[in-house]
């Protein structure tokens, strides 16, 4: 089934620059192309998937630079070709699909006017052809109103629809090969299903060659004719999706199907009086109430998960419990005391126990202090620590959280990994002996190699330190990881809660069958199984 | 054409100062600032060299200057000739001097002036975005109010109100620059409060002193920076306007801005003595700037 | 410079800018107050007052409490106020307190021309700084951009009497460009622009850096957003990608940074008014300020507030406007 | 940014602080301008722009305060009298004037003049246009001047004036700018009305702009007033001036700043005229406080007072060394032959020990806003005095509002005087005991007698030894430091022409260029 050779690269050299220094990113990756097929790259953040997808373009990004190796699209070099001959291509023969949609459409301009910049500005179409086409390729992404969707602006489609009508922009030239970076990375679950059933049908009406590249092994197992392994710009392996996903030869491949294997065992059954109870609460901004009478305990040394999609009230639910959104209706008890209901009316003692952890470290962490001040200010502030007592407690936390005093004491977020600063997010919150910790989304920005890391250093801490968690999460491959009990969200109301046992065994409520019948699988053939399923069904 | 060569030159001359600073710097900075200054483009060398050699002339200015700086050592106007290099001024003072010991005056005072402009103008902005609510409103529409009255006959009122000595010179030109620092420090941390660290401090029960000084002051460094280049420039020249007025530095204070104005009406005929301090004052301002946006290159990741 | 740009409510649609407009409007008005009060109680402030500046040292005692009397000196300063307010409030600005000229009259054609001198410098000077500040980003770091940014920041560092001076010096004293302007009733358009020339140039000279830097910022600024590189990579040029890509996102600062420099050209210009001896409400303000005539600052510092708060308002509502995503709901 | 109040365009308001100057004017002419002069041309627009001028200035007489104002004045009024290029009182309304014992004056009003409505000029306009400045509402600024008068009555076409004591020289006060003839209604003048009886018609005006009028054609002075149209324009800024001169945007300008006038005149675009007339620059003190109570103090200062170099500096040559005498050489009693005093730091170190002192410190307060270049002449007294041991602090003070917050209120800073019409005038304005602008708070009883017996009497020779003993005592016992008299500059294209003779008791040839100069 293998068509001739569309792109062929040789021995690929990219360089980044850090500081003032260049370092290599890509360290000599060769990679071949047939038409019509679909390539899947993968790797942990770092590995230079991304980079090495739109090198395929011959597009280097502000700070990165090709510095060695071939590309041969079809023919044509793309390392010797001129700017502009290259920006003929792009578009044109090669498209792209960025990861964030949302990000990636420019807000100021309509969908259908970004549809046909490409083929008028490339001189394929006319205006009014390239806006019938784009209409007819987006009932082919099955976007609703296809006729219509084209004349609103990006803020007005949902994630799952733009990442849809981003894909049909790039086929708008019907290119030979498309991109695809990460395209259903930001997406909840069940949307990423719709997303990842359109793509795969239109790359093969159309018999476009596809790089697919994600870190996600199950999704590319759906979409992808083969598999490339990269870790740190360097190929581990590559082969068919099948053989890959059947016997793995590198230990490297191995260790990714792994971390979905990680599953702590249930805590025991919860007993006593509560951490915090959620009492009835409704709240919201504005007229709208985001929360509709929630309620459900955390117990001390158990973790209670919080499932949902985006807009279910699930981090709602945290600001409530955290004071920052005072409740409308209801309370919050922490054992059994009302708190009060603004964390500006709370004492010290009272912020002290309930810490929180958010989903991006990124912005959590104040850059421009070092970790010493960092971890080292709730420690001080709340249990008064000071000069070589608080010092001592920096290392001791440093330590807890496995990350070298001696190396990172006096570092700056920007100097540190992503999982790394989770990690100080993580003490941070410790700093301060809590009783309750806010977990909310802290692994959903990371490698699941790095999550797993995460996870098992939560629950290490969490029986050394008797911790109650509350996880929020849209991932149910964590849930199952680490929860003892699930309370699932739907547009603001608890739809679902129990011990995680029970909730992992079907049937339950629809909804939260749904979500767990979306979590894709490491199997090639289940996204059209599920598919027919649920079409069955329908 | 002479016009033409002229520059020519003065960009010629300015790329081997850059070229010679970097060079310096780059061998003599201690080891771990060595790329920085390698990789420094000429510009901002150029720049750091000026800014330099600009301190080394207002600190050692009784040292460096040939006269003293009231001196009254000749005639009027004098042409540029041994002993007085640049000629002499209107009053027959030494213009080379006056230049030397204008460094010390005027950049010391415009110095003064911005820093505590950004002083208040920062931290009042900062604590209204953190605020937030009517406190902000009201503070933000005073700021507004006082925005929309003209600078130079907001100052020229405050400065005939309350004396022109140099501390309230200082004062008042800072609090009508500082209005427009806290504009744009507000917009700045209106940006920054929305972020989850600062929000972490809240919850964990922080201060507000603690919030701007630790928290978001560090963070809104780049664009205060930035603007303090440009606002050091308008301090030199508010002092220039308010020299017109008699309500700038007092004589026989050396200071360029009022130099630019006692010999302005000269440069109608073409005379160049009233380009000196001017050309002092531009040449700061650029180098300034230089370096400004060379810092903010760097701090903005390189991105570009 | 954008902190002006306020969302609005959760509507967003044009209802809203009506209403966000009718809300800016009210805290002009209120500005407006804030205004009055703090110039009149400034001028009070102020050692000396209209009776003495008519009179001179030759005031008696007595001709001094006469003139006074004459005009409503008197009255304590609040009381006063309170006149000038009501009477402001029903559109009467009264006289001036020195020559007894309505001044309605005295405002006037002055408005009229700070008005002109405003548009014709912001014509020159707004495209000039948007097509430097464009090109500046798409040939960032070049020596172009260096050179553009170079001499903006040497004009800038100039004072304004300084560059009129030079100006004069080259244009005017060759006989290209008159180095005063006259303007009498029937002076025609072309001719008052032609008179106008070289203080709307100085005045270009003067605004064009700020907001040159600004524009090319506010579009490097959205360079390394996701939708451009989005645009380089469907293949388009470095030129539609700024204009057609990173422009429209970064119009809000820079319509934000247009106004305030109009705001500037209409109230800052005293010194080229002065230079060019072009009678615009700058030099009527001061001289009012010098003879402590009251009424007349407070109009024209109105006049000034004014053209400010409006042209703050306006450069909201265009923001706004120009934001499908603050105008058009989701 | 700029000046807002630019140095000159701050006046002293009021009464008359320049005035007719008696006696032989000072005029150092351009030799190129001679052959220029035979005979007077008609035709023309002229164009002057002058260094004063304000939104706030009007028709009403009674607050006319600067020079833009006394030049549009002149340019549509006239007045009882004028005072003549040569200082010399000449018949202008008033076809004669007579009095036998300096008490009761009587005018002859000339007949036949109209005013530009087309009213015939009648004594009771000539009333009228005096009792404006007079009565208890009055604020005029020429009230006090005319405050002598103790009663005004009309004699067919004659005015005559009874005085409450006998003045030789009140004709000369007859002859002040505010005095412009004007048309009465019911006795009573119409301040906010253009109408005069003068040389040209008000086309139009705009307060601080500029003014434009036309010749009048029934100008009863047929020797007079030789431009088709006159175009008055206000131009604050000094170098605004030169350049509209220069570039030939207008005829003339008055205050040339003195450090340009050798470049104008190297240009060789426009002739330079230099008048030197009584006004001077000075510096009062105050003679009841210490250390200025002591005379010794300030002789000392005097004579640590560098004039000549003053005088080149700051005049730039134009202008002459005063010897701390107030009455200037065009006047009919200069004292030409005083002692000078030079510049002597030791015989000041002698005269401060005398006043037993080894060194001494004060502060001189100075605005540009008294005299252009006060603050550099401050600086420049300040290095020069300092090698006498006397150490003199400038203090600049803002140009706003110098003269309400400084000027008699500082014990020593900087003023200036536009000089007078007569001795009497000058001596009495500024130097009794008690009078308003007494700057320097000075007292000296020999003085005020000599004054009152010098202005009822007539022996010529007497008078003149009485007021050759004021000046030597305000030079040697006064308490102002007058070092030097300023001359008026003016810069003129070479298309203008003068009368061999330009005025010197005010600017711009006693601002009355207007009616007097002509296209060549």
């Amino acid at each position: 089934m293998r068509g001739e050779v569309l792109l062929t690269i040789r021995d690929l050299r990219i360089e980044g620059r850090s500081g003032d220094t260049w370092s290599e990113i890509v360290k000599g990756v060769d990679l071949t192309l047939h038409k019509g097929e679909v390539l899947g790259l993968i790797g942990e953040s770092g590995a230079g998937k991304s980079t090495l997808g739109l090198a395929a373009m011959g597009f280097a990004r502000d700070g990165c630079r090709i510095s060695g190796g071939t590309i041969d699209f079809d023919g044509i070099d793309l390392r010797k070709a001129s700017e502009g001959e290259r920006r003929a291509l792009r578009g044109k023969r090669i498209a792209y699909v960025a990861q964030s949609a949302a990000a990636s459409f420019n807000p100021a301009h309509k969908l259908i006017d970004q549809y046909c910049e490409g083929p008028v500005v490339h001189g394929v179409m006319a205006r009014d052809k390239a806006a019938a086409d784009a209409v007819e390729l987006y009932r082919r992404m099955r976007l609703p109103n296809p006729d219509e969707i084209g004349f609103r602006y990006p803020h007005q489609v949902s994630g799952g629809q733009l990442q849809r009508a981003m894909t049909a922009m790039a086929m708008a030239c019907r290119p030979d090969l498309i991109i695809f970076d990460e395209p259903t990375t930001a997406l909840d679950v069940t949307t990423q299903i719709e997303v990842l059933a359109a793509i795969r049908d239109i790359v093969r009406q159309f018999g476009t060659a596809a790089i697919y590249i994600t870190h996600d092994l199950a999704v590319v197992a759906q979409m992808a004719d083969r598999i490339k392994v990269l870790l740190r710009g360097v190929e581990v392996e590559e082969a068919d999706t099948r053989s890959m996903l059947a016997a793995p030869r590198e230990d490297y491949t191995r260790s990714l199907w792994a971390v979905r294997s990680f599953a702590r065992p249930e805590q025991s059954q919860a007993t006593g009086t509560p951490v915090v109870s959620v009492r009835n609460i409704t709240a919201g901004y504005g007229t709208v109430d985001v929360l509709k009478n929630v309620s459900f305990d955390i117990h001390a040394r158990r973790t209670v998960a919080v499932v949902g999609e985006s807009g279910s009230g699930k981090s709602t639910t945290a600001r409530v419990i955290t004071g920052l959104l005072p409740p409308r209706e209801g309370e919050v008890l922490f054992e059994n005391k009302p708190l009060p209901p603004s964390f500006k009316a709370r004492s010290r003692e009272q912020l002290r126990q309930c810490q929180m952890i958010y989903q991006m470290a990124d912005t959590a962490l104040n850059p421009k202090l070092r970790l010493r001040e960092l971890i080292g200010r709730p420690a001080q502030m709340y249990l008064g620590l000071k000069g070589r007592a608080l010092e001592e407690r920096v290392r001791e936390l440093l330590a807890m959280i496995e990350l070298e005093p001696d190396r990172f004491i006096d570092r700056l977020p920007g100097e540190l990994s992503g999982g790394q600063k989770q990690r100080i997010g993580i003490a941070r919150a410790l700093a301060a002996e809590p009783k309750l910790i806010i977990c909310d989304e802290v692994t959903s920005a990371l490698d699941q190699i790095v999550q797993e890391g995460i996870l098992k250093l939560l629950d290490r801490l969490q029986s050394e330190l008797d911790l109650a968690y509350m996880f929020i999460t849209h991932d149910l491959a964590t849930v199952k990881a680490i929860a003892d009990e699930v309370v699932v969200m739907q547009s603001g109301l608890v739809v679902e809660k129990g011990p995680k046992s029970e909730m992992f065994r079907p049937p339950n409520e629809p909804y939260t069958d749904l979500l767990l019948s979306s979590v894709p699988e490491m199997d090639p053939d289940w996204l059209t199984r599920l598919l027919a399923s649920r079409s069955g069904q329908a | 054409m002479k016009v033409l060569l002229v520059v020519i030159a003065a960009v010629a001359f300015a790329l081997a100062l850059g070229w010679v600073f970097r060079a310096a710097a780059w061998r003599l900075a201690p080891k771990r600032h060595t790329l920085v200054f390698r990789d420094m483009p000429l510009t901002a060398a150029f720049g750091m060299a000026v800014i330099l050699i600009y301190v080394v002339v207002a600190l050692f200015a009784p040292v460096l200057a040939p006269f003293a700086e009231r001196e009254v050592v000749g005639g009027q106007y004098l042409p540029w000739a041994a002993p007085y290099l640049l000629g002499t001024d209107n009053l027959g003072r030494d213009m080379l001097t006056r230049l030397i010991y204008g460094a010390r005056n005027t950049v010391g005072i415009a110095f003064a002036t911005t820093a505590l402009a950004f002083v208040v103008g920062s931290i009042l902005g900062i604590w209204a975005a953190v605020l937030g609510g009517w406190a902000d409103q009201a503070l933000s529409r005073f700021v507004d109010a006082l925005m929309a009255i003209p600078a130079l006959i907001f100052s020229l009122l405050l400065l005939t109100i309350f004396g022109t000595s140099i501390t309230t010179l200082i004062l008042v030109i800072a609090a009508v620059d500082a209005t427009r620092v806290y504009r744009l420090a507000r917009s700045v941390a209106q940006g920054i409060v929305v972020m989850d660290y600062i929000e972490a401090a809240r919850l964990r029960g922080e201060g507000m002193w603690r919030l701007i000084r630790r928290e978001i002051l560090p963070n809104a460094m780049a664009p205060l920076v930035a603007e303090f280049g440009l606002r050091f420039c308008f301090v030199f020249l508010a002092i220039s306007a308010l020299s017109f007025l008699g309500l700038g530095i007092k004589p026989p204070t050396a200071d360029w801005g009022s130099m630019v104005r006692e010999n302005a009406t000269l440069i109608t005929f073409g005379d160049v003595t009233p380009l000196l301090p001017a050309g002092a004052i531009a040449l700061l301002t650029v180098a300034v700037n230089f370096v400004v946006d060379w810092q903010l290159h760097r701090a903005s990741g390189l991105k570009e | 410079m954008n902190g002006g740009l306020k969302t609005v409510g959760n509507g967003g649609q044009m209802s809203d800018v009506w209403r966000m407009i009718g809300r800016r409007l009210l805290f002009g008005c209120l500005t407006l107050f804030v205004i009055s009060v703090v110039i009149f109680g400034a001028t009070e402030l102020l050692p000396g007052d209209l009776a003495r500046q008519l009179l001179g040292q030759s005031a008696t005692p007595e001709t001094l409490a006469a003139l006074r009397e004459q005009l409503g000196l008197n009255a304590p300063a609040p009381l006063r106020y309170w006149n000038w307010l009501t009477a402001a409030l029903h559109g009467d600005f009264g006289v001036s307190m020195a020559n007894k000229r309505p001044i309605a009259d005295l405002v006037s054609a002055r408005l009229g021309n700070t008005l002109f001198l405003a548009l014709y410098a912001a014509a020159l000077a707004v495209p000039l700084a948007l097509i430097l500040g464009v090109l500046a980003a798409l040939w960032r770091n070049s020596w172009f951009d260096r050179a553009a940014n170079s001499l903006a920041l040497t004009s800038i560092s100039f004072p304004e009497f300084f560059v009129a001076y030079i100006l004069v010096l080259w244009l005017a004293q060759s006989g290209l460009f008159p180095s005063m302007v006259r303007i009498t009733p029937g002076t025609t358009f072309g001719a008052r622009l032609y008179m106008s020339f070289l203080p709307a140039l100085t005045l270009t000279l003067v605004v064009t850096a700020h907001m040159m830097r600004m524009t090319r910022a506010a579009i490097i600024n959205l360079l390394a957003s996701p939708y451009i590189e989005m645009a380089r990579l469907k293949g388009m040029s470095p030129l539609r990608v700024i204009l057609r890509h990173a422009v429209p996102n970064a119009l809000a600062p820079i319509i934000n940074v247009v106004a305030l420099n109009l705001a500037y050209l209409i109230t800052g210009v005293v010194v080229v008014e002065v230079v060019f001896v072009y009678p615009g409400l700058g030099q009527l303000m001061v001289d009012a300020v010098t003879n402590r005539d009251i009424a007349v600052v407070q109009a024209v510092a109105l006049i000034f507030a004014s053209a400010y708060v409006l042209l703050n308002l306006i450069a909201d509502v265009l923001s706004t406007v120009t934001n499908p995503r603050l105008m058009h709901q989701r | 940014m700029t000046k807002l109040i630019l140095p000159h365009a701050v006046t002293r308001r009021g009464l008359l602080k320049g005035a007719a100057a008696v006696g032989a004017a000072g005029l150092l002419l351009p030799g190129s301008m001679g052959s220029a002069r035979a005979e007077p041309k008609k035709g023309g627009v002229f164009r002057v722009g002058i260094g004063h001028g304000s939104t706030t200035d009007g028709y009403d007489p009674a607050v006319w305060d600067n020079l833009y104002a006394q030049t549009f004045a002149a340019a549509r009024h006239n007045q009882l009298i004028e005072v003549g290029a040569d200082g010399n009182l000449v018949p202008e309304i008033a076809e004669s004037w007579e009095s036998s014992d300096a008490k009761t004056w009587v005018f002859k009003i000339r007949q036949g003049v109209s005013f530009h409505s087309g009213k015939t000029v009648t004594i009771d306009d000539v009333i009228a246009s005096i009792n404006h400045h007079l009565g208890e509402k009055s604020t005029s600024a020429a009230k006090p001047y005319l405050e002598p008068i103790a009663d005004m009555k009309a004699d067919g076409q004659n005015l005559v004036v009874t005085l409450k004591a006998p003045n030789a020289d009140f004709p000369y006060i007859m002859s002040d700018y505010h005095l412009p003839i004007m048309p009465a209604t019911d006795g009573k003048i119409d301040p906010t009305s253009s109408d005069g009886c003068g040389p040209y018609i008000v086309e139009s005006y705009e307060p601080g702009v500029q003014a434009t009028l036309n010749r009048n054609a029934n100008y009863w002075k047929t020797d007079r007033a030789h431009f088709d149209q006159v175009v008055v324009l206000v131009i604050l800024d000094s170098a605004a001036r030169l350049n509209a001169l220069m570039t030939g945007e207008v005829d003339a300008i008055d205050q040339v700043e003195p450090s340009t006038i050798p470049m104008l005149e190297s240009r060789g675009v426009a002739n330079i005229v230099s008048v030197s007339g009584n006004a001077h620059y000075c510096f009062p003190m105050d003679a009841r406080a210490a250390p200025f109570s002591d005379n010794n103090v300030r002789l000392a200062l005097k004579y640590a007072f560098d004039r000549q170099e003053l005088v080149d500096k700051i005049l730039n040559g134009h202008g002459s060394v005063s010897n701390d005498n107030p009455i200037g050489p065009a006047s009919r009693y200069f004292f030409k032959d005083m002692e000078p005093k030079g510049y002597d730091p030791d015989k000041a170190k002698s005269f401060l020990k005398k006043a037993g002192m080894d060194n001494l410190e004060v502060t001189l307060v100075a605005a540009d806003a008294a005299f252009a270049g006060a603050v550099d002449a401050a600086v420049l007294i300040s290095e020069k005095a300092a090698a006498a041991g006397i150490t003199i602090t400038v203090d600049r003070a803002p140009n706003d509002a110098y003269w309400d917050n400084v000027w008699l209120k500082k014990p020593f800073c900087a003023s200036y005087w536009g000089g007078r019409a007569v001795e009497d005038q000058m001596f009495s304005v500024a130097y009794t005991k008690g009078a308003a602008w007494n700057e320097s708070y000075w007292d000296n009883a020999r003085f005020e007698e000599l004054l009152v017996a010098a202005r009822s009497e007539l022996d010529e020779a007497k008078r003149r030894e009485m007021y050759y003993e004021m000046q030597k005592i305000v030079s040697f016992e006064g308490s102002t430091i007058i070092p030097m008299y300023n001359n008026y500059v003016m810069g003129l294209s070479k298309k203008l022409a003068t009368p061999e003779k330009v005025a010197s008791d005010w600017n711009l040839d006693g601002f009355r260029c207007v009616e007097r100069w002509w296209f060549t």
